[in-house]
């Protein structure tokens, strides 16, 4: 989203100064006790100010999901949206106002099920937009039915033998649809959210952020195998570093058949490891992307970043240099455009 | 030899070849010169469905049809006076409406046994009947073309392709239209490559002294300019009137237009229309779907624009949702129906009024939307403001209803003075509207509540698809509150009555038994089949709606006055329901579902059968 | 001391608590035993709108109601006349609806100082005169819970589990339900765990034991058995109902049942329900969303299935496109739409009648459909049936209209036999006909084209979404074809009205004034205030419309046949304008929006009120 | 598709015995002249009898644009869906009939804009169709706008001053969304589209083809730069072969940062080449799909491949297991289940 450069004019309250009660709304937070989500909001609530947004110029957009009540818990602009169709309505904002700090948040649900072909064209687009992507693996709102990136094998109301479709990889589908910015946090890494928030708010164009959600309701612990080991089943993404887990002892290597490979690390030995480059190659975040539990531990910061004109910017750019080329329209000469003819009074023509 | 001209009050002109004969561009130049000649007038092209179906096949035939007149005429016309073909296959897709005993025009040289084939005509239709009581014309306009360009040494394919300008001249002749539009036209279009300059300029000369000079001809044709208000004119289509339209709203009330659409046909015009005009400011966005370009409209809107998006019958059904939405966030927008035949993918090219219902009910829940209908392509304009206007005043969507007939045709629009045009306040909201607080959701005197956008201090709000609280906009299961907020955006729509003209009823003889009631594009026709009914002596009174909801304040006195009331529409008697509804009188229904648009003979015909009864 | 026993004709007893407290398991084990007991039930669960709205605020209220009585009942009844409530929060949101003067049993041990705030009481209300005026029974529900369990050797956590069962032995003493009944379903549940067993057992027993032998209850109540038809019944819901009912349409029509759907409350029920019957052969795919569950249970059909798919309001919205593409390929399909409060996501768990007119008429184009509506809970059953039959009778998509609260509420069912259900015959085509060809839309004398799957040997045919050839279902453009499909997709599925029953009229006294006409799940509600309103020696008259497109064809003769008609809906007058204009009679509308059933009181009120005027 | 074990059975013509006229309807084919549809309409029609295909079992289904129109020209069953839905009709016939061979035909709108989440899901579910998309880079039908694979500042009627939003990859978006087979082919290359046919028709799930299609009329030689010179241009894929084009003169090897890049073969030495495994890892296929012009030269044939159950072989199989399970449903049983009383006669209840 764009980073706001000025904080002061009309009357936004100057950065620097706001705390975290200027972001938090007068509504009742109804989350299940428990639920993954009041880490998010608690971590948005609180970092906010230290970027220096202003809340007067900031919109956050939500679709249908226990995820989409965040935007209720916001004391920003914000539009709860209908099923899926968030990033649309954030691609409207985004376009017509680029001075506006814009936060899109989805679920696997709305924003990879019916959403999925809004998510991948704001992201190819690459619209001025922060995705905050809040993967439960599950339906919370709704009950608990499966969602596009539950397990095959997923036993829910509506597959009560077992899910039978074959998971999205959310980071591969946001790469491969052309995202500029992919990035990956648990719920409850405060800190590493606010990191990779920091460089999302830097970011200009399409971020999509996954979050590892716990549901403790429907889906309880399916991110444990991530998140009760960090050392050993996570990956702490450092720009320049090599890709090394459980204490610096293994790392990850590209084996053969471009296949990823775990490694041991022996006498610190980190030569054979990729080494971390978020602006590296597509193909590279690739790699990244098919680290997943159960057989890798999962990458977690800022997993690939490139520079591109955003939408908005470029759409915007077409409407200037219109005017500059063309002039201002002057709709009376508009109308006037043309083969035009004089009736006078005497019915005489010229 | 010096020629008759004989004197014609009203002609019918049809020019048809194959798609890549240049049709179109014949029938504009035509229409340019006959406005300037000063004649009433009212076009429609025909463009064939496919893309480019094979050369030489009727599938590939496309048409222009002009009714000029010294009177004022108010449709295309029904059957054309004159036929040009400019092969066999535009003779055997268009000969069935001529006129019986009309004047055939035919391109002797495309009459080959080739092209007869693929015309699928079996033999001649020149020489086994088929032409029979038809004046028919046979010139050989590709080889006289050829002849008259050669020495400017383009290739024949090149100097073919003259052809329809040699048409345009010799029709231009018969008609005794001003030359110079055209060879001025020709002169501006061709100032730089001025070999095919050339070429055109000739081909037309050619034409036009071919119909001087040659034997077949015995007689011109002269139709008289008709008296008409004065002031500047130009000649526009509902398209662009549309798209103008819009683009005045948007200036009339300093906001920024934003058109979100989804190509689809007849609606894509308005999207390619509106792309040009990036120097007013108009932002336009391709979506990946028409759900998709709802929502960036409706987005656009939350931040201070005016959102609208465009599309056709498939489109509609897929925005349900956002419209929805729309209505219960209270937000402006535009929403364009141009329809087309249904149900499904239809006939795409062809024209229909069959989403009227769709327009009124077609979003689950209460979920009110005022609808208001072009009557005419300039109108379209006119149409397009007004919803506009009810959008940003009543914080609504609003939807506006066209169709392909209005989108592709033309008629001579007397340019209105833009300082002459409504001022639309968009009246953001800039401060608190309850001592220290703001509330989205507080309405004013109309129902409307206030327009906040992002960006304005303090005024910072969230709003959403669920129930809101009065007021507050807070998340709301209340019983009661559900109910009044029902109550309330039902009555802000229908309080729009008391903002909007009433119908008007054109009852000469002020004592017509019968009144024909029509909305949207059917004006010109039902105006004229009326005309055509008191020119035989018997009285009847029209009245046509361009607010479909709410209805005009006086409709239900209107129609109770009279004794009987016909609705024609190009449906099945979508707005026979509502009527009979609502005002409870026995409205019957002349309904035609064909693709095509309402002909005076049929209607005058149903007029006078409902008046003998 | 000996206790007196009261006796009454008809009880209606709420159970209220928090989501965790087990309110739903309650009501649905005290529903059993009156089940068994033979009264007549009409019971409705009602859910809180949240997943898991904090503990022991209102939100988070569960609640569960049941009218049991000695005649047949219709409705789970409006004002409870005992409520059990588990904590301050499910008094303070129940209270009002509760009789003046009805019974409170309050869990003492809930109403501590923090439950009191979280529920949002400034002051404890059993002793700010809040609850003046009715008979309050304070019990300490938790602490005897907990010391009848204790010898168990549970944490105490686990023994307060207990305390909605000893709430249900309490409330079981009072009606003289069958204490068996509950204790072999605890004994079939529980069986391997033991512990829990016991201690619901203990619980179980405590609460009816407390009853009995305190002071505190002098009186207990006896209702009756209701006289009901011989036979065997069960208790079922309208979802479960409505599942069957789509098995059963299976079964007797020999087709694979193919559900496609995308969840949405209050539609997923369905879902769920239909995906644990694979042994019924039945198939079920949750779809990326209601655009894709659409045409997946389309293709279903075409490649022979009974293709049937779920959904609620905005669901609807979305699948409009699809469904209109099901009209012209004229396929059988079945889509279910529960609906819900609207517009917009509305407020999701409550109920409202308003998808009528979008299922008339939310598609582009003139795309008529048959329409169904449910009017009970079992009924669910046999308007899935009767869906289908149309469906794959007259190859046409078909819409059946349930509501939150048919899909929620559940009554005694008088189970059918299987055989005898209707048959339905799918009666694929299996060869030419047409001399040697296949024509895909040559139609039978219902007007119904041949249904012709993938795999059959010589079918081969290809059919889409632009109009298509009368027989051969070629693409055509031709206009005269166009309005004779148009004419005939409409006739067909008006000819449906000659296979339909006729609405019935209930009229005893056979010359009532007033006709009330319902539709759908207000049935109950509608014969119930009738009732009322003839034992106040009032003439009145009701119908029940099942079908709602096409009208019975006695619809008209009925309501022309009443000096006054009223339509009581949950929208804002749908029927009402269907009927008008239909019709042309001046029915009036009964409007009630608030998310919830029609209640008696207030119907019967407005009943006498228009008989009055 | 699934393959046809039983030529024979219930009428169909027997395999083998078929000619292209076996498939060609008497529908009058109309598309503009010149067309890229007509190449791949010929080499359909004329390679379906090679496979044996029986067309009773064979199921076109299509959605809207100019390539929508093929099913009407294919003697087969056939549907011609609405604008982008074509994956899910074939979705619930592939379900409910998986003796069926079925084949969507879309286009890059058809099947990347609106399409574009049908698309995915059905490929991630691995349903057992085949998805020829025909990517002319434009839309056709509606005349000539920008679609969403058009290269970026694309003038169209929609785009006067040139197309903003970056081009969606279709391969990469397919691999992305997890496909188990995926290939390329230009309209004109009746050859190779035959090897494609042949292998796609023997591979059970969901099959994606990108067919390099030109529009003459509105987009005219927009692949030329790949098609003019096959040699240099176009990279023929073989398994187990290096990747090799310029007659082996060049050839393309995995650079640093994990970038693919062009080498010179000198003395024939291919080692440094990648070669080609069409079994190979996801993470090869996102290589190749990155190879496009006019940096590279394009992959041409089958660029990846993975067996996975497919998700109609695993719905059906679920029914077979709870029949086998639970026994076929009895659908009296079923309504007399759980609690039920019976009522005499004298109103007595057991
Ligand atoms: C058009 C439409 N279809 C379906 C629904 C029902 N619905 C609401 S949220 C949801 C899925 C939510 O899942 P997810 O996005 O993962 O959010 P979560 O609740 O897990 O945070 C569904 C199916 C709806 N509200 N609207
Ligand atoms: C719901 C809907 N929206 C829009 C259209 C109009 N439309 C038909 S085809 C098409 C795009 C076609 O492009 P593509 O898929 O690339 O096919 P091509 O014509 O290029 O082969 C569009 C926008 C439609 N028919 N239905
Ligand atoms: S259902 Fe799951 S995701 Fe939703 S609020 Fe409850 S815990 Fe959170
Ligand atoms: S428009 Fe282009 S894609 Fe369509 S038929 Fe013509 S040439 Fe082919
Ligand atoms: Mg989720
Ligand atoms: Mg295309």
């Amino acid at each position: 989203m764009s980073a706001n450069d000025s904080a002061n004019d009309d009357g936004g309250t100057a950065a620097g100064t706001l705390t975290k009660k200027d972001f938090t709304s007068d509504q009742e937070v109804r989350w299940c006790p428990g639920c993954g989500d009041y880490a998010i909001l608690a971590t948005v609530q609180g970092f906010m100010p230290e970027l220096g947004i202003e809340p007067d110029r900031t919109v956050f957009v939500s679709g249908i999901g226990c995820s989409g009540r965040f935007t209720y818990y916001m004391d920003t602009y914000g539009v709860h949206g209908i099923h899926g169709r968030a990033p649309a309505i954030a691609t409207g904002i985004a376009t017509a106002n680029p001075d506006l700090s814009i936060w899109v948040v989805t679920g696997d649900g709305d924003g990879l099920s019916i959403g999925g072909n809004h998510l991948i064209h704001a992201l190819r687009r690459n619209v001025n937009l922060t995705i905050l992507m809040f993967n439960n693996q599950i339906y919370g709102l709704t009950k608990g039915q499966y969602s596009p990136t539950s397990a095959l094998g997923t036993r829910a109301p509506s597959t009560p033998t077992g899910s039978i479709d074959h998971p999205l990889n959310p980071i591969s589908l946001a790469l491969g649809a052309g995202a500029t910015f992919v990035a990956r946090a648990a719920d409850t890494d405060a800190k590493l959210m606010g990191k990779i928030l920091e460089e999302a708010y830097k970011h200009k164009g399409a971020v999509f952020i996954e979050m590892l959600q716990n549901c403790p309701v429907f889906n309880d612990g399916v991110w444990e195998g991530v998140k009760d080991d960090p050392k050993g089943k996570q990956i702490k993404l450092e720009q320049g570093k090599p890709l090394v887990f459980a204490d610096g002892t293994k790392g990850i290597a590209l084996g053969a058949g471009m296949k990823p490979e775990i490694v041991d690390v022996v006498g610190g030995d980190t030569s054979k490891l990729l080494v971390h480059d978020e602006h590296g190659s597509q193909l590279y975040a690739h790699l990244l992307a098919q680290l997943v539990q159960p057989d890798f531990p999962m990458p977690m910061g800022v997993l690939y970043r490139q520079e591109k004109p955003t939408y908005d910017q470029l759409a915007n750019a077409q409407i200037q240099d219109a005017i500059e080329k063309q002039g201002a329209g002057d709709l009376g000469k508009l109308l006037y455009s043309g083969m035009t003819w004089e009736v006078g009074a005497d019915g005489t023509r010229h | 030899m010096t020629k008759q001209v004989e004197e014609r009050q009203r002609v019918v002109i049809r020019f048809a070849g194959d798609s890549g004969d240049g049709m179109q561009l014949t029938g504009d130049r035509f229409t340019n010169a006959t406005a300037v000649f000063g004649n009433d007038l009212a076009t429609l092209p025909d463009f064939p469905a496919e893309i480019r179906a094979p050369a030489g096949t009727v599938h590939g035939v496309s048409a222009f049809q002009i009714q000029f007149a010294s009177t004022d005429i108010l449709t295309p016309g029904d059957h054309p006076n004159v036929l040009i073909a400019m092969n066999p296959a535009a003779l055997r897709a268009e000969l069935g409406q001529v006129e019986k005993g009309g004047i055939l025009i035919l391109n002797e040289d495309a009459f080959t046994q080739r092209n007869l084939e693929k015309a699928g005509y079996a033999a001649d239709p020149r020489h086994d009947g088929t032409l029979d009581g038809y004046q028919v014309y046979e010139v050989p306009m590709t080889s006289i073309t050829v002849r008259a360009v050669e020495e400017l040494g383009l290739t024949r394919k090149e100097a073919e392709r003259s052809k329809n300008i040699f048409a345009l001249g010799l029709v231009s002749w018969m008609f005794g239209r001003p030359t110079e539009v055209t060879l001025n036209w020709l002169h501006k279009k061709f100032a730089d490559k001025s070999q095919v300059y050339e070429a055109n300029v000739a081909a037309f000369k050619a034409g036009y002294n071919f119909g001087e000079t040659t034997e077949l001809f015995g007689t011109s044709f002269e139709v008289k300019p008709a008296p008409v208000r004065p002031g500047t004119y130009r000649n526009v289509s509902g398209a662009q009137a549309l798209a103008w339209g819009l683009v005045a709203a948007a200036e009339r009330s300093g906001l920024r237009l934003f058109y979100a659409s989804y190509p689809i046909t007849p609606a894509s015009e308005l999207l390619h229309e509106l792309s040009r005009l990036k120097n007013f400011g108009v932002m336009t966005l391709q979506a990946e779907d028409e759900i998709a370009a709802a929502n960036v409209a409706l987005g656009a809107s939350f931040a201070g624009n005016l959102g609208v998006t465009g599309t056709s019958g498939p489109g509609m059904d897929l925005k349900a949702e956002t419209l929805g939405l729309a209505v219960t966030l209270e937000l402006p927008m535009v929403i364009v129906d141009v329809q087309r035949a249904g149900p499904s993918t239809g006939m795409p090219t062809k024209t229909e009024q069959s989403d009227l219902l769709l327009a009124m009910f077609g979003r689950h829940g209460e979920s009110p939307m005022p609808v208001v209908a072009a009557r005419s392509p300039a109108h379209c304009f006119d149409a397009a403001i007004e919803a506009a206007r009810l959008a940003v005043t009543y914080r609504t969507p609003v939807i506006v209803l066209s169709d392909t007939f209005l989108g592709n045709s033309s008629e001579p629009w007397l340019i209105p003075d833009v300082d002459s045009l409504p001022v639309i306040d968009p009246a953001f909201a800039t401060g608190p509207n309850a001592g220290q607080e703001f509330l989205p959701y507080l309405r004013d005197e109309r129902l409307a509540r206030p327009w906040a956008i992002p960006g304005s201090a303090g005024l910072r709000h969230r709003i959403g698809g669920l129930e809101k609280e009065e007021g507050t906009g807070d998340i709301s299961y209340d019983p009661d509150n559900h109910a009044r907020m029902t109550a309330l955006r039902a009555a802000k729509v229908q309080g729009i009555v008391d903002d909007i003209l009433p119908v008007e009823v054109d009852d000469p003889d002020s004592n017509a038994e019968l009144l024909v009631l029509g909305w949207g594009s059917t004006d010109g026709a039902i105006r004229a089949s009326a005309r055509r009914v008191r020119e035989r002596g018997m009285k009847v009174a029209t009245a046509q709606l361009v607010h479909l909801n709410p209805f005009p304040a006086n409709l239900g006195e209107v129609v109770r006055s009279y004794r009987k009331v016909l609705i024609p529409e190009l449906n099945l008697g979508q707005l026979a329901l509502l009527v009979r509804g609502r005002y409870l009188v026995d409205a019957r229904s002349y309904t035609k579902v064909q693709g095509l648009p309402l002909h005076l003979d049929e209607l005058e015909a149903e007029i006078v059968k409902v008046m003998q009864e």
